[in-house]
C-alpha cells in the first residue's frame, strides 16, 4: 500500500479555526479522505488527524498563529521526527558538491548522521537517533532552522 | 536608523520593544522559548524564531542561538529589554564583534556598574556622593573593623556582585562583623560566584529614589525626572511614582544633576537609571547604576510625554537626541503597579496558571503594558510580571484614586494576582501622605488582613 | 457631590460615566435592556436593574421605567451620557420635577439648541458668526428664492430640527428651489415629525471644528481647544484630533472666545460643545451645538491632562470648575478612531456577533474605551460603536504612527470592524499633510481598493 | 481517490452559528462530503429545560455573572413565570391592611389579577395569562422589581 500524506496545511488551519474560536471545546470535520478531531485543552489545542487507512497524529499548534514547526509538531505511533537541537543553518551535505547524507527513502540506523547545521559557524553533525525509513525531508537545502524544527521523518516500522 | 532589530527577550518588555519597533518603522523578530509559542510577543513581532526549551539557560540565556538567529535572520540590531542578557557585557561585545548593534551601553559601562566597589570608586571619583565606606572590596576581619569604626555603626555588609538582597547583612556591633562577613560571603559566592564584599554606611528607613537618564553618541545627557520605588518586597519593587512625593523641584534638580554626572563619568549612552538612597535628613547617596531599560519607565513617559524605548533605539542607531535638558517638563504624577503572578495572600507564592478571563482597565490616564490576554497560560518558567498598569492624574490624588478605579476594574481569573496587596498600599493613609521607605511594606501593611478581592458588586 | 448617580445610557459611553464616578466616590447604578445582560456596564457598576426589552424605545429611552429605578434606589444624579434622552429637554425638566440632578444643561438651553433655527438667532445676537441665510424659519418658495439671491448661490436648505443628513438639499440654481424644498420637507417630516426649513450660504469643502466648552454655575465658562472632525462618512464622524491640523494657535483661540460666547449667551452650564464649519479661507461659522458629552472628548482629554467627564459631573453637583482659561495648556497631539463593529467592505453595514477575540492595544500614548470583551456578544439594537482607540503623540506624526501601530496590534475576531478603513485613512498622504474636509472620505479614499486586513506577520 | 479540501469558511460559519446560539452546547452537521461537529465550552450557570419534543437542551448563563432573574430563567414543561412588564414596586395587595391578590397553593385563572407594580406613582394591576395554581411567590411584598423579573410561579398541570 502506498503511504498516504497528510496535508499538514489544512490539519493546521482547521486547528486555527477552533483555537480562533473561545466557544469551542471540540471541534470534527470529516471528508471521504481525512478526518480531523480537535479536542482543547487550557492553553492549547490537541488535535487528532485519521485518514481512513491511516493510524492517529497527534498535532499541536498553536492558537491564532501559524502552526509552528516545533518538535511536537509531528509524531505518531511509527513516524519519528528528527528536529533540530539548535537554531542554524540546515544542510543535507557536508559539502556543495557532495551527496546528501540522506534521500527519501533511505534506511538510517541509530547514530547515523543525517544532516549538518550550521550555527556559529561550527558544522553541528544531526544523527539519527532510531532506526528506521526516512519518508520525509521537510526542510530545503540552506534553509534557516528554528530550535526544534522537524527536519525529517523517520518511519520506524519500516525495514 | 535600524532595518531589522532582534527582542532577547519576552513578556511585556519584548511587545514593549515591538511597540517602539513599529512606531520607528523597524521591522522585528522575535525569539521565544518552546514555552512561549503562545506569546503575545510571537504573535506580534514580524517574524518569530523558536530558540530553545523552557529553561532560560538554554533559551532566553543561550547566546549561541540567539545570535545564530541574528544572523540567519539579518538583523542589524538587538535590543535585550531587562534581565536575562541586558546587563552581560560578553553578549554586548559578541555583539560588536559580529556587527550587529547592541542597543544598551558599551560593553565598559556595564562592566563597571556590574561591579559595584568598582562602581562606587568611579562616583566617587566623579563627584557622585556615595554612603561612606570601604573604598572597595573588604579583605579581611581586622580591615572591616577598622572601617566600621571610622564611619559608625550600624554598617551593611554587602556583595560586590550583588543585587536582590542576597549577599547582604546589617551589622549592629563590632562583635557581629565576623559571623555577617562569614554568612555574606557564602551567600555572595552561591548567587554570584564572587564572594568578594564591601562594607558602607546603613542609612535606617532610606526611601529609594532613582532619575532616569538618556544619553546619545555626541556626549549629549539628560534626565527626565525622578521616580520613587520605595515600596519594595524582599529588595523587589512593586509600585513606582514620578516624581517621587513629597520632595522639592530643587532636589529632584540635584538628584538629576548627579545622575548625569555619572553617566558622563563612564562614558555612558543609551537609556540609564542612576539610583539613590535618600534618607530622613535629605541626604542622597549613590547606590547603583541599571544599564539598562527598567519595568518602571513608563511612569516616567507619562509625566514627561516621553518614548524612552523609541528614544534608546534612536540613540543605538547613532542619532542625536533631539532634546536638551531645557524640553524636559513634568507634567503631573503618575503611579505603576506591578501586577503579578503571585498569591500575596500566601506569602507572595508565583502561581503560574491559565488566565481565564482578562479585561484590562482603560478610560482616561490609564496605561497597560502586558503580554496577557483571554486564555494566555502562564508558563512556570519565568518571572510572574503579568501586566504594569499605569495612571497619570493631575496630582498625585488623582493619579491614586485613578489607579484604586483600575485595579478595582482589572478582571483577571484563573490565577490569583497582586491586585489585593497594591489595593491596601493605595488605601494605606501613610502611602496617601507619602510617607514611604524601603520597609514600608514591612511596616505599613498587614498582610494576615488581606481578604479575598471584594466583588465587583 | 452626590452620593449615587444613575447611568441612562449603556455601551463604552456608561463604562466611561462609571470610571468617572469611581474616582469621585460616588455609587453607580446601570440600568440595561435584555439584550445588555452581559453588558461591561452591567458588571462594573455598583447595582443595576433591568428596564426594559432590547428595542431602546422600550428601554434606554423609556423615561417611566428609568425614572422608576431612580426612584426605587434612591439616586441623586442621572447622567444621560450622549444620544437616547442626552439632549431631550422634557427627560432633563422631570428629572427637576423629582429632584433628581440631571447631569447636563438646563432644559431651557437644551431647547435652544435643539431647534437649528432658533440657536441660529441667539448666536447671531450674541456675535458669533453665524453662515449667511435667512433669519429663521422659510415660510415658502418666494422668500426662499429671495434669500438665494442676496447671499448668493450655491445655498443649502435644511431641517430645523434636523441631524445627521436628514432634510438637507445642496441647490446651485434659482430652478432647482422649489423641488429641494418640496424634498428637504418631506423628508424632515417623516425624520423630525417637522417639516420647518431654514436656508444658509453652501460652504464647499468645509472642515468641521468644534469648540469644547465646561461651564459651571458660577458663571464660570472656559473652552479646551478645539477638535477637528472632518474626516467623516454621510455626516457620522469616524476620526477626530486635537488640535485641529494646520492652523494657528490664534485661530483656535478666536474660536474658543466665540464659543465661550455662545455659551453664555443661552446661561449654559456642564460640558458641551460648540461646531463649527470653516472655509478655505479660514472663516468660521456657528453650525450647532451639542449640549452633551460627544464621542470624541477624550481627544480634548489627553491634550490637556483634564478629565471632561469628572468636572462635568463635580459642576452638576454645583461645584466650581476650579480651572480657569490660564490653566489650560495644550500638550502634544492626540487622535481618536471609532472602531465600529461595521464592514467597511460592504458599505459599512452594521455587523452584530460574537466578539470571539479581544485584546486591545496598550503602551505609551494609547487610550482604550471599551465596553467590549472576549465573548461578548454585540446586539443588533443600538449603535455599532464597539471600541474609541485614542493615541497621543509629543507632535501630530508621532500620534499618527502611534495610531497605526495601535491598529494593527488591535485583535478584533469574530466581527468585522473599521479598522481597515482606519488604516486607510492613516496612510493618505492628504491626511499625512492635514489636508482634511469633511468630505475627505468621498474624495480621498478609494473603499473599493479595501483589501482583508493583513495578517500579523 | 482525490483529494479533498475542507471548505473553511464553511467550518467558520457553523461555528459562529454555535456561538451565536447561548441555548447550544452541541451542533453537528452532516452533508454528503462534509460532517461538522462543535462541542462548546462549558461554564457558568447551567439550567436544564425541556422542549415539547422532550429532547433536553442545555442554557448557558454568563459566565462569572449572577444568573439573570429574567424570563428565561425559569421555565418548564409546566411552570409559567409571571413577571413585570416594568419597574416598580411589588405589592400583594391593593392596600397595606387588604388581603392579598394571591398566596401559594390559590387557583389563579387567566385575566385574574395577581399583584400591583407601582411605577411613577401610579399602580399597575398584573394579571396572570394562564390557568393554574400558584406555587410560589418569589418577590417579598413592597420590593423593587426589574423589568422582567419573575414574580411568581404558576403550575399550569395543576387543577
Amino acid at each position: 500500500m502506498t503511504e498516504q500524506k497528510f496535508d499538514l496545511d489544512q490539519i493546521r488551519a482547521v486547528i486555527r479555526i477552533a483555537s480562533e474560536s473561545p466557544d469551542v471545546a471540540e471541534l470534527e470535520v470529516e471528508s471521504p479522505t481525512l478526518k480531523i478531531s480537535v479536542k482543547k485543552v487550557s492553553g492549547g489545542v490537541r488535535a487528532v488527524a485519521s485518514q481512513p487507512a491511516g493510524n492517529p497524529v497527534a498535532v499541536h499548534g498553536a492558537p491564532g498563529h501559524p502552526a509552528p514547526a516545533g518538535p511536537a509538531a509531528v509524531s505518531g505511533d511509527h513516524l519519528v521526527p528528527v528536529t533540530a537541537p539548535m537554531v542554524g543553518t540546515f544542510y543535507r551535505a557536508a559539502k556543495p558538491d557532495a551527496p546528501p547524507f540522506v534521500s527519501e527513502g533511505d534506511i538510517v540506523e541509530p547514530g547515523q548522521t543525517v544532516c549538518i547545521i550550521e550555527a556559529m559557524k561550527l558544522f553541528n553533525e544531526i544523527q539519527s537517533e532510531v532506526r528506521g525509513r526516512v519518508v520525509r525531508i521537510l526542510v530545503d537545502n540552506a534553509s534557516p532552522v528554528e530550535y526544534g524544527q522537524s527536519l525529517m521523518l523517520v518511519d520506524t516500522t519500516a525495514s | 536608523m535600524f532595518r531589522k532589530l532582534l527582542i532577547a527577550n519576552r513578556g511585556e518588555i519584548a511587545v514593549r520593544v515591538i511597540r517602539a519597533c513599529r512606531e520607528l518603522g523597524i521591522r522585528t523578530v522575535a525569539v521565544y522559548s518552546d514555552a512561549d509559542r503562545h506569546a503575545l510577543h510571537v504573535r506580534l513581532a514580524d517574524e518569530a524564531f523558536c530558540i530553545g526549551p523552557p529553561a532560560a539557560a538554554e533559551s532566553y540565556l543561550n547566546i549561541p542561538n540567539i545570535m545564530s538567529t541574528a544572523e540567519l535572520l539579518g538583523v542589524d540590531a538587538i535590543h535585550p529589554g531587562y534581565g536575562f542578557l541586558a546587563e552581560n557585557p560578553h553578549f554586548s561585545e559578541i555583539c560588536q564583534d559580529v556587527n550587529i548593534t547592541f542597543v544598551g551601553p558599551p560593553p565598559e559601562a556595564i562592566a563597571i556598574m556590574g561591579n559595584k566597589a568598582a562602581a562606587r570608586q568611579r562616583m566617587k571619583a566623579a563627584g557622585v556622593p556615595v554612603v561612606p565606606g570601604s573604598e572597595g572590596p573588604v579583605r579581611n576581619e581586622s580591615e572591616a573593623l577598622h572601617i566600621s569604626n571610622s564611619v559608625g555603626f550600624p554598617i551593611i555588609v554587602k556583595a560586590s556582585a550583588g543585587g536582590g538582597g542576597r549577599g547582604m547583612r546589617v551589622v549592629h556591633t563590632r562583635e557581629d562583623i565576623r559571623r555577617a562577613l562569614q554568612t555574606a560571603q557564602a551567600e555572595a559566592e552561591a548567587a554570584f560566584g564572587s564572594g568578594e564584599l564591601y562594607l558602607e554606611k546603613y542609612v535606617p528607613e532610606p526611601r529609594h529614589i532613582e532619575v532616569q537618564i538618556l544619553a546619545d553618541r555626541h556626549h549629549n545627557v539628560i534626565h527626565l525626572g525622578a521616580r520613587d520605588c520605595s515600596i519594595q518586597r524582599r529588595h523587589q519593587k512593586l509600585l513606582e511614582e514620578s516624581p517621587p512625593p513629597g520632595v522639592r523641584e530643587r532636589f529632584i534638580s540635584a538628584l538629576g544633576k548627579a545622575a548625569v554626572r555619572a553617566a558622563h563619568a563612564i562614558n555612558y549612552t543609551s537609556a540609564g537609571t542612576v539610583e539613590f538612597l535618600v534618607d530622613r535628613d535629605g541626604h542622597f547617596y549613590f547606590m547603583e547604576m541599571n544599564t539598562r531599560i527598567q519595568v518602571e519607565h513608563p511612569v516616567t513617559e507619562m509625566v514627561t510625554g516621553t518614548d524612552i524605548v523609541k528614544l534608546q533605539i534612536k540613540v543605538a542607531a547613532g542619532e542625536k537626541l533631539g532634546i536638551n535638558q531645557g524640553d524636559v517638563e513634568i507634567r503631573g504624577h503618575a503611579i505603576e503597579c506591578r501586577i503579578n503572578a503571585e498569591d500575596p495572600r500566601h506569602d507572595f507564592r508565583p502561581s503560574p496558571g491559565t488566565v481565564a478571563a482578562f479585561v484590562p482597565p482603560g478610560g482616561p490616564g490609564v496605561r497597560v503594558d502586558t503580554h496577557a490576554y483571554a486564555g494566555y497560560a502562564i508558563p512556570p518558567y519565568y518571572d510572574s510580571l503579568l501586566a504594569k498598569v499605569i495612571t497619570w492624574g493631575a496630582n498625585r490624588d488623582e493619579a491614586i484614586t485613578r489607579m484604586r478605579r483600575a485595579l478595582m476594574e482589572f478582571e483577571i481569573a484563573g490565577v490569583p494576582t497582586t491586585i489585593p496587596f497594591h489595593l491596601m498600599v493605595l488605601d494605606n493613609a501613610f502611602f496617601r501622605r507619602g510617607e514611604v521607605y524601603t520597609n514600608f511594606v514591612q511596616r505599613r501593611i498587614d498582610l494576615s488582613t488581606l481578604t479575598p478581592r471584594p466583588a465587583q458588586s
